[in-house]
């Protein structure tokens, strides 16, 4: 009998610990993406003009290859040219945007991608590198990060943007057998445009932080000795991003 | 003298668990409040900020850290006596080994607080953990304080096991002899434990094993906590000697906790007959050879400094004995150096009361230690630009008071709840005692033996 | 797995000069004959790095932040035969004695193996990062660092600033909350956009010396502070280094005794980055 | 940052911003300062929860993005840009380059190509930011009703300034601070239409008495300085590092004055400067005594006949009766230091000796001056590192310094009733006039006051009207340096940004003015605006630039190219007569022998520092929180005593003492201070405001206010370093707080350097040794 008593409070004890360990594991799988349903002021179909008419990304948001920030069009750059299209005119989203623009009243958009204050990001960068000098197709390299774009209505979130997902690209090259094997493909391509073959020969890599005093762990003057040999191809595609706390934190 | 008589024992501590004298409840009502307003202070350091303990440029730590390696310090004597005592079969050690070892984990428990509430960012303390992430960002295996992490978790883990597989032959007892929600409680502690044979023997191997894991654990534990400063290049703290040096303070502490919590005890529960004036004698005795162990490597340490002849260290030395901090530094020599030698009295060793009082004069000796370990280095650092003093707030003064209602209040609760005095270890005692007796008396050891067994299974 | 890749590592990053090959290494030399204490310095860095303003009581309890700062002293740090008063005076006849300190970004950085959680560490250009966003502020660090340079966010100082004071913070340097570690970051930010317009301008891995200025090093008005890059030959603060014959590595330096160049604190053998060169007196006056 | 890319797009921007001119103080694009979610630099919270749970935390859709209506290039969210301005936080007039990101100031840096700061900054100019931004800046217009000030409109505020001002009124007197460029020639303008012939100029720290004794000597108020060329420096007095004139310009020249072959420099003073605390030999003098100083090592200097020869023989002939030892005893050096001094100003040259306010502070100030100035002559200075400057083809551009003397016959004006109408312009006579002036009753008379003025200080709260005006970041205007190495530097001042507090808010002094004056003066008519005003006015003066910008780029028209190429090097120089060499004119000086007050035995330096100046800085918490430079105390005032004084009056650091003078008293906490004189106690300037703002309001004492009647006799200065007080303790320790620590007391023990080699010295003999080998 005290036995059975016994069993069952050790059980009980275990169970709760173990319900308890769950519950703090718990908010690792909630990637809630967009949390705020908050309407933006002018549902701007991204479908029709990333879409329909292939309007250019950089053509509205023209300081992602010359500044930290993408840059919203201003209120002009729609009237442009939204006053040579009488046909959508009557629509009650041009209707809204024409009142803003006689109102002189900037649209107050809502955010979709925030990064927290600590954290630097350039768009210019990555719009240098991997359009103007690798020469990938703008809504793809825009993709990486911000989703097929062209199947949005309204801009949402895709990505998690956390620091992990960061590091997915920005953990560095490890070692010679990193050469050569697959890059995890969802990292590089978007659902719909996934035309383009993975170029970063890198597996996933392994944990990268180990000794703060070394946080890159791998010299460029190492890879470039390991690489030498590749196949320009490869080699002139070997990214080497920047893997260090101070590039984007400071 | 009358030895305990054997039917009393089980009676005696069970007795403890429900009757203790009133003056326990004003204790736990003192100690609550304490802890109560130990609470508002951290409540309201955490949200205006640590400056409100007033810290600043240079003591970047000050009550928090001395108090954390006080309190670590005290856990020390804890796990000597038990278990260095008990590799050594030393008997004495049976009916006090046991509130020791809960003072081990409690003041364990309080210590952990400390590096806690520390924190600029306590709400992050998680990161000293190492933990997979998916930023894959480790801690930093080469701080010293990750190693403190470290080394607390594992010392509060052994020696919480240690203490409650000890207290498993008790908890059944207890077990047996409990109603309502302590029943349930034993029940569940106790493990089914039926004091078969076999289990006395895995017991037995249980027990020594894991006392034999806990001394060089408790020993790096403090030579961990000790590292902190030596590992960093603050002048002063920059000591080789100090892991020994602390290891010998925090037994010296510890040992004054015992005698304190010893007298105490013995009153609030009325274990006169148990916690005799033989034990106290050699416990004291104990407490004045660590005594002198640690003054030597006290001194050793001011002669190390003196004749390095290094610029900033001496400085500091100086500073120490004349400097703004000197009253710290004189009173704890005071208390712990000149005080201990009233100890060597065999008078005074027998007087509970004056060992009492004695005993918290020996702490307040080594907190001042600890005090004059973090403050008076970080006052006279290598920069003299910086230099300043600063002397601990409200805050600061009100958690550290709080720390000592925190630990006697958790202290008592378990006396309260479990048998502080070992029952079978004493009732181990008082049968060794016997057999040593009757040896003399020629009587039979088996009619021994009967009567144990009548009184175990409640015949008597 | 990765385990396996972290022994592999740690074995490697032990190696001695790790960063030997990497382009940069950021440095600056401080001449103490030029520098007269004004403390154009000290407001350039409030105004570049968003140093809070903490008020006269919080200045008064030792929670200053000024990540650059002039400590002045009225002696001379030993008997200086050569320079000493000549008669007893009651007065500090040889002028101050002022010395800028900020943090001096050591290679052997004592706070960097102290912390707990690898917020600051050493950056592949020699620099001795804090990365705010990952300090837990144990303040080990500060403890442990021997300049004291250190500087610990008390307080939320920034709930107090009024509006429009705010507008003035400079967006690319993160504001500090409570329980967080700063220092001299050697303005990373400028580092990072020079390195970043170096690159636009196709120098990949050369910054041109000249082109990056530290915000203490821009508004002094004596030019006292030389910033740049250690491993260009032909920078400024190098040939400086040079002709004082300071070397990095070296805790006591084997030079003539006439060349003016010290670190502070370098018997500690902290590598410290910055060069001081002697204070000058005339002893004819 | 980088220096040649941020001119380059200097010139772009403010190409870019001509062609916006029209539109450009129109829009209200503070608006889009979040755009397009540029790192805004918000208070860091909660970053911990980026870890595990970061996707949580961060805002989607929370936060608002404004972009702008029309694009405009100026504003690039993320890329900074810089304009090129000028600095007015003090006249020196150093140019500088604001740094600009979403069309905020965010930064001030020293203009590279300016010749007066050379691209260097001082704390002052930094802080110029938090004057612009600062939370207590007025911002609507003021009027006094039923004893009170009440906010108006804009629009009232004109109606009731037209109705006092827009009319001839010989009464009405005019107050500004130290002036110049077409502020100065358009209150010239105004005062012409009105009619008044009063027109004064009030600064405190411009060495007025100087001025006039190099006007009377050299034939130029400030001749130029060759720091570079002297070997040897003897200064008396002149702060030339911290406070006087043009300190960055100067620091510069020190610089090179400090290279190899390395100058050296001897300070003068009773109580040490930065320049003192930079010097190779500071020599305490009694202060008051420096003139006889300097009349010993001339009589010293005439026993040599090639120095005897180069001033008039009854100027030798007055000079034999001088006697070294007396003068030893009078000014508390020792003969022997004279002698050595002496031996190093013969040893050395050429040199240069420089006379500042504590030597001209003084009723005998002007001859202190002239005995200062002679040895510059005895030496043959004079044309070696005293160099002539020519005339300025526009005088009414050049800087007014103003003075003491010229608040005073304001201030007695108003006491009599001369004046009615007073209006007050960058300067604070409430709260700089010592209490003997009784200022604040002379102004009570006037029936009415107005102020332009950024901040709520003393004087405008006493006004009847205060118009709030832009920020020197806000408008456009030129600035003419109190002093420049080079002839014709005129500083160009474009807004940098928009308005802080928008359209309705503040409005540029200029602007308002200009208003008045298109109701006094049809011709005004032609200027929309102050800008239109002054780039018209720089067009105008066009043909008399060295250099004027020509088009570069096809299609620029002469005046777009002229325009765009001034605002983007942010100065001109205007071509300057090479001026005639000095013929110095030297006459006898004789000094009198101050005798020693018994009742108040000390003597009362009112100290200014670079920092917050004469108390006009005093509400910027970075220079609050800046340490004074040799006390290291922030946020407070202080008396500095010598240890041996403070020894015998038995107080300590921190300790409360009576400071009183025959004109006032003060309470003020005590620094143990080596670097005085020990007849001499140092208040610093700059605090105790009655008004000004959360951050100088009720912070310490203010020193002008105990200031004694004593005038120079020549100039009618206010003699500021002549007031005689007496101590008396009258509490125990408080609290002074420096950046280090709170407790000062402290600081006898940390003030050494405790055995460290933190400073090391070595001799300059090394130095140039060394130097030469490098």
């Amino acid at each position: 009998m005290r036995q059975r008593i016994n069993m069952t409070w050790s059980s009980k004890l275990v169970w709760m610990v173990l319900i308890a360990a769950m519950g703090c594991l718990l908010p690792l799988s909630a990637w809630a993406d967009d949390v705020s349903n908050d309407p933006q002021p002018i549902e701007f179909p991204h479908d029709r003009h990333a879409g329909k008419f292939k309007i250019n990304c950089m053509y509205c948001h023209t300081f992602a290859r010359r500044s930290m920030v993408a840059g919203i069009p201003p209120v002009a750059k729609c009237i442009g040219c939204h006053q040579h299209l009488p046909s959508v005119r009557d629509k009650p989203r041009i209707k809204k945007l024409f009142t803003y623009w006689e109102q002189k009243k900037p649209i107050p958009w809502l955010k979709v991608h925030d990064m927290p204050d600590f954290v630097y990001f350039t768009h210019k960068r990555h719009i240098q590198r991997f359009i103007f000098k690798d020469g990938r197709p703008t809504q793809q390299v825009c993709g990486m990060c911000h989703g097929d774009v062209k199947t949005f209505s309204v801009g949402q979130k895709v990505r998690a943007m956390t620091m992990g997902w960061c590091l997915s690209c920005h953990t560095q090259f490890q070692g010679k057998s990193d050469i050569g094997k697959p890059a995890p493909a969802a990292r590089w391509m978007i659902p719909t445009a996934a035309t383009d073959k993975p170029v970063m020969q890198v597996e996933f890599p392994q944990p990268a932080v180990l000794d703060p005093e070394h946080p890159v762990t791998m010299k460029n003057s190492v890879i470039k000795k390991m690489t030498e040999h590749l196949p320009a191809k490869i080699k002139d595609h070997i990214v080497h991003a920047p893997h260090d706390c101070w590039q984007c934190h400071k | 003298m009358k030895d305990i008589e054997w039917a009393k024992i089980n009676k005696d501590v069970l007795a403890s668990l429900e009757s203790p004298r009133p003056l326990f409840w004003v204790v736990i009502a003192v100690c609550f409040t304490l802890v109560l307003a130990g609470v508002a202070a951290e409540a309201y350091q955490y949200n205006y900020g640590l400056g409100t303990a007033l810290m600043n440029r240079p003591h970047y730590w000050q009550l928090y850290i001395s108090n954390f390696v006080f309190w670590i310090g005290m856990s020390h004597s804890g796990t000597l006596l038990s278990a260095i005592l008990l590799l050594t079969k030393a008997d004495w050690r049976k009916p006090i080994y046991r509130f020791a070892e809960a003072m081990t984990l409690f003041s364990i428990l309080t210590a952990a607080i400390f590096p806690v509430i520390h924190l600029g960012r306590v709400w992050d303390m998680y990161w000293v953990l190492p933990y997979p992430n998916e930023r894959t960002i480790w801690p930093n295996f080469r701080s010293p304080l990750l190693w403190d992490a470290a080394a607390i978790t594992t010392y509060a883990t052994s020696s919480a096991l240690f203490l409650y597989v000890g207290m498993i032959p008790d908890l059944a007892i207890c077990r047996d002899n409990a109603k309502g929600w302590r029943k349930k409680l034993y029940t569940a502690m106790s493990l089914g434990w039926m004091g078969r044979a076999t289990e006395w023997v895995a017991f037995r191997k249980t027990y020594v094993l894991l006392a034999c894991f806990l001394v060089p654990l408790a020993v790096s534990v403090h030579s961990i906590v000790a590292s902190d400063f030596a590992m960093s290049m603050v002048p002063d703290w920059h000591i080789t000697s100090f892991p020994p040096y602390f290891v010998a303070g925090a037994l010296y502490s510890g040992c004054a906790a015992i005698i304190t919590l010893f007298v105490m005890l013995r009153y609030l529960f009325r274990f006169e007959a148990y916690m005799t004036t033989e034990i106290m004698d050699k416990t004291v005795k104990l407490t004045f050879a660590i005594a002198m162990v640690w003054n030597f490597l006290n001194l050793g340490e001011y002669a190390a400094i003196w004749y390095s002849n290094d610029m900033f260290e001496k400085e500091v030395l100086i500073q120490k004995f004349i400097g703004p901090y000197a009253p710290v530094v004189w009173g704890m020599l005071l208390c712990a150096t000149v005080a201990p030698f009233a100890m060597a009295f065999e008078k005074f060793r027998h007087n509970m009361w004056a060992m009492f009082w004695l005993s918290l004069v020996l702490q307040l000796g080594m907190w001042l230690e600890r005090f004059q370990i973090v403050s008076p280095p970080l006052a006279s650092n290598h920069m003299p630009w910086t230099w300043a003093v600063v002397w601990p707030g409200t805050i600061q003064m009100t958690l550290t008071v709080a720390s000592f209602g925190w630990f006697t209040m958790l202290f008592l609760i378990f006396c309260k709840i479990f048998p502080s005095v070992s029952m079978y270890e004493v009732k181990e005692m008082v049968f060794h005692r016997r057999i040593a007796s009757s040896r003399d008396e020629m009587e039979d050891i088996s009619k021994i033996k009967d009567e144990v067994m009548q009184t175990e299974v409640g015949l008597k | 797995m990765a385990l396996k890749r972290m022994l592999e590592n740690w074995s490697r990053l032990r190696q001695h000069d790790y960063y030997a090959d990497e382009p940069y290494m950021w440095g600056m030399s401080i001449d103490l004959n030029k520098c007269t204490g004004c403390g154009a310095c000290v407001t350039a860095c409030y105004a570049e790095n968003n140093l809070p303003v903490v008020g006269k009581e919080h200045c008064g309890s030792g929670h200053s932040m000024h990540w650059m700062r002039i400590e002045r002293f009225w002696t001379e740090p030993e008997d200086n035969p050569d320079v000493d008063i000549e008669e007893a005076t009651d007065h500090p006849e040889r002028g101050a004695h002022y010395l800028p300190m900020m943090c001096q970004q050591c290679n052997h950085a004592p706070c960097e193996p102290v912390c707990p959680v690898a917020a600051t560490y050493h950056t592949p250009d020699a620099l001795n990062a804090q990365v705010y966003n990952r300090c837990v502020g144990s303040r080990y660090c500060g403890n442990n660092c021997p300049f004291k340079v250190r500087y610990f966010n008390f307080f939320d100082f920034w709930n107090e600033l009024p509006h429009p004071l705010e507008m003035q913070l400079n967006p690319d340097v993160t504001v500090r909350s409570k329980g967080i570690m700063e220092k001299c970051t050697f303005c990373v930010q400028r580092i990072r956009s020079a390195k970043d317009a170096a690159e636009d301008a196709g120098h990949h891995d050369h910054v041109e010396d000249g082109t990056l200025l530290t915000a203490c090093q821009q508004s002094c008005p004596t030019q006292a502070i030389v910033f740049g890059n250690l491993k260009d030959e032909d920078s400024k603060v190098k040939r400086g280094w040079e002709s004082h014959q300071v070397e990095l590595e070296h805790f006591e330096q084997d030079k003539s005794e006439d060349v003016r160049g010290y670190r502070v604190f370098e018997e500690l053998n902290v590598e410290p980055c910055v060069m001081y060169l002697d204070r000058v007196r005339d002893t004819e006056a | 940052m980088d220096e040649n890319k941020s001119n380059s797009e200097n010139k772009q921007e403010s190409a870019n911003k001509q062609e916006l001119n029209s539109g450009w103080s129109r829009r209200g694009f503070l608006k889009v300062m979040g755009l397009g979610g540029a790192g805004s630099a918000l208070v860091l919270t909660g970053c911990g929860d980026t870890d595990i749970i970061n996707a949580v935390d961060i805002e989607v859709r929370k936060e608002k993005v404004l972009p702008n209506v029309d694009p405009q290039d100026f504003v690039r969210p993320g890329v900074e840009m810089y304009y090129a301005s000028t600095c007015r936080q003090c006249p020196a007039g150093c140019g500088v380059h604001a740094r600009i990101r979403e069309g905020r100031v965010l930064k001030l840096e020293g203009n590279p190509a300016s010749k007066i700061n050379h691209g260097r900054l001082c704390p002052m100019g930094q802080a110029g930011l938090q004057a612009h931004y600062n939370p207590d800046r007025l911002t609507k217009p003021l009027l006094r009703k039923g004893g009170k000030l009440v906010e108006i409109s804009w629009d009232q505020a004109e109606d009731v300034l037209i109705k006092h001002l827009a009319r001839k009124n010989a009464k009405l007197a005019w107050l500004s601070g130290a002036i110049s460029g077409h502020h100065a020639a358009l209150i010239d303008a105004y005062l012409a239409a009105a009619d008044s012939k009063n027109n004064y100029v009030f600064d405190t720290l411009p060495p007025t008495v100087g001025h006039a004794v190099n006007e009377e000597m050299f034939g130029a108020a400030m001749p130029r300085l060759d720091f570079d060329k002297a070997q040897l420096i003897v200064s008396f007095g002149a702060d030339f590092l911290g406070t006087w004139m043009s300190p960055v310009q100067f620091a510069a020249q020190y610089a090179n004055f400090r290279n190899a072959p390395r100058g050296t420099l001897v300070q003068i003073e009773p109580k040490m400067t930065l320049t003192g605390a930079n010097a190779d030999r500071w020599i305490p003098a009694r202060p008051g005594s420096e003139g006889h100083l300097a009349l010993a090592l001339a009589s010293l200097l005439a026993q040599s006949s090639e120095y005897a020869s180069r001033i008039p023989a009854s100027v030798v002939a007055s000079l034999k009766a001088v006697n070294i030892d007396e003068i030893a005893s009078l000014t508390d050096v020792p003969a022997e230091r004279i002698h050595k001094l002496h031996h190093l100003l013969t040893s050395r040259s050429p040199s240069l000796v420089l006379s500042g306010p504590s030597a001209e502070g003084v009723p005998h100030g002007t001859e202190t001056a002239r005995v200062i100035q002679m040895l510059n002559v005895m030496l043959g200075n004079v044309g070696k590192t005293i160099l002539p400057r020519g005339k300025s083809p526009f005088p009414n551009l050049m800087p007014r310094m103003g003075g003491w003397a010229e608040a005073k016959s304001m201030l007695d004006d108003l006491n009599s009733g001369k004046i009615d109408t007073a209006v007050v312009f960058g300067s604070n006579p409430l709260y700089q006039a010592p209490d003997f002036m009784q200022a604040e009753k002379a102004f009570a008379k006037a029936k009415f006051r107005v102020s332009f003025s950024m901040f709520p200080d003393e004087t405008s709260m006493a006004c009847d009207l205060v118009l709030p005006i832009h920020s020197y970041l806000e408008e456009w205007n030129t600035t003419a340096p109190a002093y420049a190495a080079e002839d014709g530097y005129l500083g160009i001042q474009q807004p940098v940004m928009n308005p802080v507090f928008g359209e309705g808010g503040t409005r540029a002094f200029g602007d308002v003015l200009l208003a008045v004056l298109k109701h006094m003066d049809t011709n005004y008519n032609q200027w929309d605006n102050y800008q239109a005003y002054v780039t018209n006015a720089l067009w105008t003066m066009r043909p008399a630039l060295v250099n004027p910008p020509k088009p570069s780029v096809p299609g620029q028209t002469e005046e777009e190219a002229f325009h765009q190429g001034v605002m983007a090097t942010g100065f001109v120089h205007m071509q300057v007569e090479k001026a005639p060499d000095i013929q110095a004119r030297v006459s006898a000086v004789s000094l009198p022998k101050e005798k020693q007050n018994t009742q108040y035995p000390f003597r009362l330096i009112p100290s200014a520092r670079l920092g917050l100046w004469d108390g006009r800085h005093a509400n910027l918490p970075w220079l609050q929180e800046l340490p004074d430079q040799l006390a290291e105390v922030v946020w407070d005032s202080w008396v500095e005593i010598h240890p041996k004084t403070a020894e015998k009056l038995g107080v300590i650091t921190g300790d409360v003492v009576n400071v009183a003078s025959a004109a006032g008293k003060v309470d003020v906490k005590v620094v143990v201070f080596p670097g005085i004189h020990k007849d001499a106690i140092a208040i610093p300037l700059g605090q105790g405001h009655t008004e000004y703002g959360r951050y100088a309001k009720g912070v310490g004492v203010n020193p002008f206010s105990i200031l004694t009647a004593k005038f120079d006799k020549n100039s009618g200065e206010l003699a500021t370093y002549a007031t005689d007080v007496k101590l008396t303790r009258v509490a125990d320790r408080g609290k002074l707080v420096t950046l280090k620590h709170g407790d000062l007391v402290l600081e006898s023990n940390t003030s050494r350097q405790a055995g460290r080699d933190l400073v090391k010295t070595t001799t300059a003999d090394k130095f140039d040794h060394s130097e030469k080998e490098a």
